[in-house]
């Protein structure tokens, strides 16, 4: 494929960009904004999830999998103009797990030896990160992690230099500096942000464009009425639902539309701690219950049926799994086993924002059907929130808008702390407080697996692990999420670099204009 | 002032005719009329919706929506056309009726309440606990409101009364100052001194000769009011702290259905003209009572 | 139309001359439908240039209607003018009938040939706007004038009307005037562009007699120096007397009679005219005064030592009183049973002060004994007992009833505070009540509004009298009432006295009235009582200058004793502010006679 | 003067920490934790424990908010929770755009309110007075969003005259102010037809028409200044209602203003965005209300502050 190199772009969002600190940044519009500023010791082939070394030149895992020796590439340049080196990645690494940094992002990194330390404010220092000359970075953990190339994927483990962090301060995030394809050129507050290409960027070639504006607070209609004005080359917040089939049914606008997988699942959890949800005969019966095909039909077709917690494009998905199906009668019959004929009362948590009422109105209807009288309760993201992580705070809880979009493409990201039991305590998302300590020992022994080779033989652990969970069914998979963007006639590029399963939303690395 | 008879013998020949009851008088008023109707037919849409309509407010008709889920226009099946979940539009806005009559009268009725009473108190008493009142209207109205709300509902999880009574615990505010500023200017008044000199005592004064001035205006400002308080409903729906789904209020109709505008404009043209149609009839009616109420407004 | 002159009337030189303005037929309609009424019924008459024609008539005659309509100011949309012409004639150019004039073109003649006074000064002038600007729209309106033209004329208008320190007032607001000063700039604004016609409305009704007094005699000067016709209306037959040459009666929206102003006071030729002149009070004529007995009894009804009312002004951050207004300063008095003390004084002397004092309206200091006893310092019970003794009747009766209640509530209402009687008792009582002041027995059922000022005055009577109280505090209350009315209301006072024994503290501006009424009069100024006796003392021998003065300012209603001149008042009442900790300097009474005392020899002008 | 002035700065200094206190109280006993929202799905309880300790969230009530007034008297509004910000940069970033159409929606409502509420009363009873009434009604009773709505599809979308959203230039302020001024536009006409028509029945108004000036210098020189007195007492209440209610304006019209900031803070329980966003609209209040006192003896002479 051949790119043009040049031109600038639009793109809007609806939020606010908090950020961007890659130890602090978490939002689906600042993910990949970071990721284009800054840069990891590892990546992924672009449009896949597939993993590539990136800042790192190559790896070393070590027979045991409990160290990894990374080989730095060498003339890498901050924006401010110093090389980079191994330093700046232990820092790095030690600034996320500090505390005191309160990065959402440091629980990933508890396999590096000496964690504990850091985490409880022993230490400052990741005992397990050495530096044993300026390209190489030795990396020891304290247990075999098989996710651990992906860790050092995440943003969160992005490199940055240590003295412009501590010339800002906490205000790094709005002064950021990294290694990235682009840099910042311009941030007005709840306005806009213009990015600027880095001509010394060390990967040849890319970027393609040379500034990207991104326009921040347009209402994701409004964004597509400007897309459709020419003003606008994507809306970062995707197609809103209720443009949806106006835009499917016009061929012209079709043709721009671009559908991708996600790692994503939407589902419902019931708590096991709360009447009649710790009898399984009930679980299962909410299963049963529902009807996925209608609720995907509510959100124009823009989802896929799931029947387990993982998505479809994860390693690890169980094809021929055919879960609960939809069977009202059964359902029935097997809530009166459970004790309750004629069904029960309890509560259906849900955050406020279309279309999340919705589908748990629909989930609502279809509980009714089986006799059970679930009240709504709609709230914002963060009461929510609270309320999963409360132990008898909420009975059931629709996860659409603060669901599981995973963090980087490993069956076990679906498991720790939504379904484990480190997750089932105050104030953790496992918000079924599903807690089943056999299956946590055999989440442990998967990823202990790091042999490379044996990767099928670990997703195939995993596999069974969400397979028997199903049977306790702590959860009712609902759907998985398609993604479906638009972009502007000018907008050239592989259709998966603007669905792009890592770079979320948009691979800006890679995108280009063809005018 | 000077009247038009002078000489008592000619004011008695020139007396006015018994006056009419204050509804008959109301009744005479074509505007106020066609208020009452308007809101006779939303009351009555409300307490009846079960026989107007066949369906139930929340059910999710497998026919309701297209294939690709796109919601029905009108039709002879659904009269209104069906919302984004495949319900009957007409049916929830009959039943939606309930919930902003509710938000409307109860919430209003609380805040006219305690508006009154703090701007009565306040505008009469004056002194300490005048002005401690007074103070404290100053604070809450300092408050952004619909902040207060929003946290409020968060805080106390909305429900149709919770709702309801935050919507009051904001919208007294403004009553409040108006009565007490209003009951200032009545205190000041000849009449209520010769009420003083008489021997009065105040809670006599109060309820006596300071309420029935102040009718008009809390007649007013509960019936501008109503449109208010159901669009305060409606702006807490859109932001999410309104009452819970799927009971329908014709504010988080809108709010559900809002962004469809183009789509589906029957989503929020039939709420949004609801919610018109029972402010102004409230208006018309409340602004016809305000004259109607007044004896010295009569024969003008 | 006929006007009746008779051959040797002081117009007779006029007579010669065409009308300045004639209004003939003119018909003046209310409503619509079959509720529409005449204001005012086929009123002819012509207006000499030079001279002055009064209007004369009760309230509610038509009067201001007849001048409404010759300013094309009829209020819109109720009222209209339904037949008649109106012509105005130029010094030199045709007649135009005013009455079929478009609106713009009589826009043209308003303001710069005929002007008005309205009457309420107080109100006429806009508030927001400065003097000034008032004054210069008039020219600006009526001809390309620069604004320096505009504030040489409106300057000169002042001067012309003599308002000290003109200059300084062309950037003051209205409020910044008394009531005197702003019915001369109103004076002066009518007359900036030297009117061939004024119409002055009541230009003095609701002033005092001294601010009187000045006002009408500035009209007078500028008569004679400008030559301008004046149509001025009035109830006042004194001021008739004093001001005009000849006299058109109205009632009903009807002439009753006109007539050279001497031939209707001695011969009136309807027995309506005759009526008003025979209610008009007269100093030292009222047919049915109140004799001066002397009234002796154990305990008075009410006695008054050392009176004294501050007002604090606050400021500060604190809102701490910075100074005090002194209303009223150490005033003493007595009323015995059955007396009636009238207080005098000019507006803002602390009459009613004093009164809202008696009445528990306001606190002071002092002592108040109440048929022996002092009010003051009395527990809440007690207090509420002792406020039946005293009752008040407010200066504004339709302001001092709830319009909310029926008459026959209002009645009842101090019965139903103090608890007194049986339901049906109470009701009886109403209705004796009512009776017993002449209001129709159907009328406990209607409404304040629906009442004229003489019934309404009767109303608050009644309500004072259910208490069966010692005393009756009158504030001003026959000063809004015309003649008629006003004699039925002070005849009813007498008689309810005569009856029961009740004493008056009676307040009014209006000597004649005071003269009519009182046992004894006190006059008070500045928030003390500078001379106190019996009426034919007081009136007779006025022993301080203030009351010389007083007196002397009543307009007398005889053409026959027109006086040459009025006396002039310049300079206003002195300040009450006073500093805190202010101390009255005592006062050295002097007896000139028996009971009849005069305060030191301080002087009121300044 | 001095002294009022100084009196109404220290009232208003206690209404604004009446104003902290309770938001921080409200705030407190919010069901949800702001932890929880920057510790991440994947903390540890200890993470979570430290960060909160960090944040002095552990501490009891009146500590918490010593801590926060102490801090606030040296002019710290403190640092966003989640975007780690200074919140009076944030603020401040915002604070033009809602500044921006609080004028113009205010200009908007009076030229739309004003003008229909003197027109209806000059016209009193007619038919034109009977529909601009109704009009005023129908501005009332609309919902901001389904107006905010119709006008951009109107304005922005059909007709193209206007640009759909956005910030910047004065043609974006125009629908937006447009939709704040209708709703408002309803509330000032009510009130400038029954002044107004309380003004043209006060004599001076007589004595205006009958120095022979034309209706129009009546109307405006001498009937509006007296009518205009209420509406100014209400501009300063209606600052309050600004600050509060443009959320749903903003977030149609995508303009950058304080709603927008406050409604993500809201969601996300980001407590200093919360409280300095209410602290600084409650100032606006205060001082709307302090500007509208003092304006009143511009336009009216007789007013003297006390
Ligand atoms: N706007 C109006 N609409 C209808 N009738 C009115 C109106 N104004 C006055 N009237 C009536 O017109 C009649 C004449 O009133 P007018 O004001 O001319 O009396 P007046 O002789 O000036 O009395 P006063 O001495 O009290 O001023 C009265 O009966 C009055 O009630
Ligand atoms: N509430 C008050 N606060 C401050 N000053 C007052 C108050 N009431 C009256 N005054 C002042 O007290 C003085 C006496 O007023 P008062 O009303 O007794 O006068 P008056 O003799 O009744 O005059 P009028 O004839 O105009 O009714 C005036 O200077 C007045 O301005
Ligand atoms: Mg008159
Ligand atoms: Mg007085």
């Amino acid at each position: 494929q051949d790119a043009k190199p040049g031109g600038s772009i639009v793109i809007t969002y609806k939020d606010d960009v908090a950020t961007l600190d890659p130890a602090i940044g978490y939002d689906w519009q600042n993910w990949s904004m970071i990721k284009s500023l800054f840069d990891g010791l590892m990546d992924y082939e672009p449009g896949t999830t597939t993993l590539r070394p990136d800042l790192a030149e190559s790896y070393e895992i070590s027979p045991d999998g409990k160290v990894f020796t990374f080989k730095l590439r060498s003339g890498v340049k901050f924006a401010n103009g110093r090389e980079m080196t191994s330093d700046d990645v232990k820092y790095s690494l030690d600034r996320v797990t500090n505390p005191e940094t309160q990065s959402p992002g440091a629980g990933f990194f508890g396999s590096i030896a000496g964690y504990d330390d850091v985490a409880s404010g022993a230490s400052k220092s990741l005992a397990g990160v050495t530096t044993p000359d300026p390209l190489t970075v030795r990396i020891e953990l304290s247990r075999p992690d098989a996710t651990f190339l992906h860790v050092m994927g995440l943003n969160f483990a992005h490199i940055v230099p240590k003295e412009e962090v501590e010339k800002y301060g906490a205000d790094f995030g709005k002064h950021p500096v990294g290694t990235g394809a682009y840099s910042l050129a311009e941030w007005t507050t709840g306005q806009r942000l213009v990015f600027q290409k880095n001509p010394d960027y060390w990967r040849a070639g890319v970027p393609y464009l040379d500034t990207i504006t991104f326009e921040i607070g347009q209402e994701p209609i409004v964004a597509l009425l400007r897309l459709q004005k020419g003003e606008v080359d994507i809306p970062g917040d995707g197609i809103p639902p209720a443009k949806f089939t106006e835009v499917m049914a016009d061929p012209e606008q079709k043709a721009r539309v671009v559908e991708g997988g996600q790692l994503h699942t939407g589902y419902i959890t019931m708590n096991v701690k709360v009447a009649p949800f710790d009898d399984v005969k009930v679980r299962q019966a909410v299963n049963m219950a529902i009807n996925k095909e209608r609720i995907v039909q509510i959100i124009n077709g823009r989802a896929v049926p799931a029947n387990q917690p993982l998505p479809p494009s994860m390693p690890g998905y169980i094809k021929d799994f055919t879960g609960y199906g939809f069977d009202p009668e059964g359902a029935k019959k097997l809530l009166a086993e459970a004790g309750h004929p004629d069904g029960f009362d309890t509560e259906l948590f849900v955050m406020n924002t279309d279309p999340q009422p919705r589908i748990a109105q629909a989930i609502q209807q279809d509980l009714a059907a089986v006799g059970i009288k679930a009240s709504l309760q709609s709230l914002a993201q963060a009461n929510v929130i609270e309320a999963g992580g409360t132990e008898n705070g909420a009975a059931m809880i629709w996860s659409g808008g603060m669901g599981w979009i995973a963090d980087f493409p490993d069956p076990s990201n679906f498991y720790g702390p939504i379904l484990g039991c480190a997750g089932a305590v105050p104030g953790g998302w496992n918000w079924s407080w599903y807690c089943n300590e056999d299956l946590d020992k055999r989440a442990a022994e998967a990823d202990a697996i790091v042999d490379p080779a044996k990767a099928e033989e670990r997703y195939k652990a995993w596999g069974a692990i969400y397979a028997d969970i199903m049977k306790d069914a702590p959860w009712v998979p609902v759907f998985n999420e398609q993604r479906f963007t638009m972009k502007s006639p000018r907008m050239a590029g592989a259709d998966n670099l603007f669905v792009d399963p890592v770079h979320i939303p948009i691979n800006y690395d890679y995108v280009s204009v063809n005018d | 002032m000077s009247d038009p008879a002078a000489f008592d013998m000619a004011m008695q020949a020139a007396q006015p005719p018994v006056e009419p009851g204050a509804w008959r008088r109301l009744l005479r008023r074509p505007l106020a009329v066609l208020g009452l109707a308007m809101i006779a037919l939303v009351v009555g849409g409300a307490i009846f919706a079960p026989w107007l309509t066949p369906y139930d407010p929340s059910e999710q008709f497998f026919d309701g929506l297209s294939i690709e889920g796109a919601p029905l226009g009108p039709s002879a099946q659904y009269w209104l056309g069906t919302d984004l979940l495949g319900r009957d539009l007409f049916t929830r806005i009959l039943y939606g009726a309930r919930t902003s009559l509710v938000i409307g009268i109860a919430a209003n009725g609380v805040a006219l309440l305690i508006g009154t009473a703090v701007g009565v108190v306040a505008g009469y008493f004056g002194g300490f606990l005048g002005s401690a009142l007074m103070r404290f209207t100053d604070l809450m109205m300092a408050f952004p409101a619909l902040l207060l709300a929003i946290c409020l509902a968060a805080i106390l999880s909305p429900s149709l009364w919770i709702v309801a009574m935050v919507i009051a615990f904001v919208y007294w505010v403004q009553i409040a100052r108006v009565v007490y500023t209003e009951t200032r200017a009545l205190a000041e008044r000849d009449f209520i001194a010769a009420e003083r000199s008489l021997g009065a005592g105040p809670t006599r004064i109060l309820v006596r000769h300071i309420l029935p001035h102040l009718v008009s205006t809390i007649i007013v400002w509960g019936t501008l009011g109503i449109s208010t308080t159901v669009l305060l409903e409606a702006t807490l729906s859109y932001l999410g702290v309104g009452v819970q789904p799927p009971m329908p209020s014709w504010g988080n109709i809108i709010f559900e259905n809002q962004t469809y505008f183009q789509a589906a404009p029957w989503l929020v043209f039939f709420p949004g003209a609801a919610i018109l149609a029972l402010a102004l009839a409230f208006n018309l009616v409340g602004d016809a009572l305000r004259d109607v109420l007044d004896p010295t407004e009569r024969g003008r | 139309m006929i006007v009746a002159r008779e051959a040797g009337s002081p117009n007779m030189s006029k007579e010669l001359q065409a009308p300045i303005l004639s209004v003939s037929g003119l018909t003046v309609t209310a409503g619509s439908g079959a509720a529409t009424r005449e204001l005012v019924s086929d009123l002819s008459f012509d207006l000499m240039p030079g001279e002055t024609l009064a209007i004369a008539g009760e309230s509610g005659s038509g009067k201001s209607m007849t001048s409404l309509a010759i300013m094309g100011l009829l209020p819109k949309p109720g009222v209209r003018r339904g037949a008649g012409s109106i012509r105005l004639a130029g010094g030199s150019a045709q007649p135009v009938d005013i009455a079929a004039l478009p609106e713009a073109d009589l826009r043209r003649i308003r303001g710069d040939r005929i002007a008005m006074i309205f009457q309420e000064p107080m109100t006429s002038l806009n508030p927001v706007l400065s003097i000034g600007r008032q004054l210069m729209e008039v020219s600006q309106a009526h001809a390309r004038v620069s604004s320096r033209e505009a504030r040489r004329l409106a300057l000169d208008a002042l001067d012309l009307v003599r308002i000290p320190d003109a200059r300084r007032r062309l950037d003051q607001h209205p409020h910044e005037l008394s009531g005197g000063q702003r019915q001369r700039v109103m004076i002066a604004m009518a007359l900036l562009l030297r009117p061939d016609v004024l119409i002055a409305d009541e230009p003095t009704t609701a002033l005092d007699v001294t601010v009187q007094a000045q006002v009408l005699g500035l009209l007078r000067d500028l008569q004679t120096e400008l030559g301008t016709a004046i149509l001025l209306i009035t109830h006042d037959m004194g001021v008739v007397a004093e001001m005009a040459e000849r006299v058109l009666v109205m009632r009903d929206g009807r002439k009753v009679e006109a007539a050279a102003t001497a031939e209707l006071f001695t011969a009136a030729t309807s027995d309506y005219a005759r009526a008003l002149l025979a209610a008009v009070p007269r100093i030292g004529s009222g047919a049915n005064r109140i004799g001066t007995r002397g009234i002796e009894a154990a305990t008075p009804a009410v006695e008054v030592k050392n009176l004294v009312v501050r007002f604090p002004l606050t400021g500060g951050l604190l809102g701490r009183p910075v100074a005090n207004v002194h209303a009223v300063d150490g005033v003493s008095f007595t009323i015995a049973p059955g007396e009636t003390l009238s207080l005098v004084g000019e507006s803002g002397c602390g009459k009613s002060t004093t009164a809202k004092a008696l009445a528990g309206l306001t606190p002071y200091m002092g002592d108040i004994l109440v048929g022996g006893r002092d009010i003051g310092g009395l527990a809440r019970a007690q207090a509420q007992a002792m406020r039946r003794e005293v009752q008040m009747v407010f200066q504004d009766p339709y302001a001092s009833l709830d319009p909310r209640m029926t008459i026959g509530e209002a009645i009842r209402e101090p019965l139903d505070i103090h608890r007194i009687g049986s339901r049906s008792e109470r009701s009886d009582r109403v209705e004796d009540l009512a009776k017993r002041v002449g209001l129709p027995p159907d009328s406990l059922k209607r409404y304040p509004h629906q009442f004229s000022g003489g019934q309404r005055q009767r109303i608050s009577i009644a309500r004072a009298l259910a208490l069966k109280p010692r005393v009756i505090l009158c504030d001003e209350s026959v000063s809004a009432l015309d003649v008629s009315i006003q004699a039925r209301v002070l005849d009813l006072l007498k008689e309810l006295q005569a009856e029961s024994g009740v004493a008056y503290l009676f307040i009014s501006h209006d000597m004649a009235v005071v003269e009519n009424i009182s046992n004894r009069v006190a006059v008070m100024y500045a928030g003390r009582i500078v001379e106190t006796g019996s009426r034919d003392q007081v009136f007779s021998a006025p022993a301080h200058p203030y009351t010389r003065r007083l007196i002397d300012a009543v307009p007398v209603p005889d053409p026959a004793r027109r006086r040459a001149s009025f006396p002039r008042l310049d300079g206003d009442v002195p300040s009450a502010t006073r500093p805190i900790g202010y101390k009255a300097p005592a006062v050295r009474w002097r007896q000139v006679a028996d009971g009849h005392w005069v305060a030191g020899p301080a002087s009121p002008t300044g | 003067m001095a002294t009022y002035l100084a009196r109404r700065v220290v009232q208003a200094a206690l209404i604004l920490l009446g104003v902290s206190i309770i938001t921080f109280a409200l705030l407190y006993l919010l069901p949800a934790d702001p932890v929880r929202q920057i510790a991440g799905r994947s903390a540890t309880p200890a993470t979570v424990d430290n960060i909160r300790r960090q944040l002095g969230l552990d501490q009891p009530f009146f500590v918490q908010y010593w801590r926060y007034l102490t801090n606030l008297l040296q002019g710290d509004l403190g640092r966003s929770y989640l975007q780690r910000s200074q919140v009076s940069e944030l603020i401040a970033s915002r604070l033009p755009a809602t500044l921006i159409l609080m004028a113009a929606g205010i200009a908007c409502e009076l030229a739309l309110g004003l003008t229909m509420g003197l027109i209806a009363a000059v016209r009193r009873g007619t038919a034109l007075d009977q529909s601009l009434m109704l009009a005023s009604f129908v501005g009332v009773s609309a919902p901001q969003f389904v107006v905010g709505l119709m006008l951009l599809y109107v304005f922005g979308v059909q007709l193209g005259w206007l640009p759909i959203s956005g910030y910047g230039t004065p043609a974006h302020v125009v629908l937006p102010a447009l939709t704040l001024g209708i709703l408002g536009a309803g509330w000032y006409s009510r009130m400038m037809r029954s002044s107004m028509i309380d003004v043209l029945r006060q004599d001076y108004i007589r004595t205006a028409h009958a120095k022979g000036l034309t209706r129009t210098i009546v109307l405006v020189r001498h009937a509006l200044p007296n009518a205009i007195l209420p509406i100014v007492a209400m501009i300063g209440i209606d600052i309050g209602i600004f600050m509060g209610g443009v959320v749903v304006v903003e977030s149609v019209f995508g303009w950058p203003g304080i709603g927008q900031l406050t409604w993500q803070a809201i969601q996300r329980v980001d407590i200093p965005i919360i409280m300095g966003v209410t602290l600084v609209s409650a100032f606006a209040i205060v001082l709307g209300n302090l500007i509208a006192d003092l304006a009143a003896p511009f336009i009216d002479p007789r007013i003297r502050l006390r």
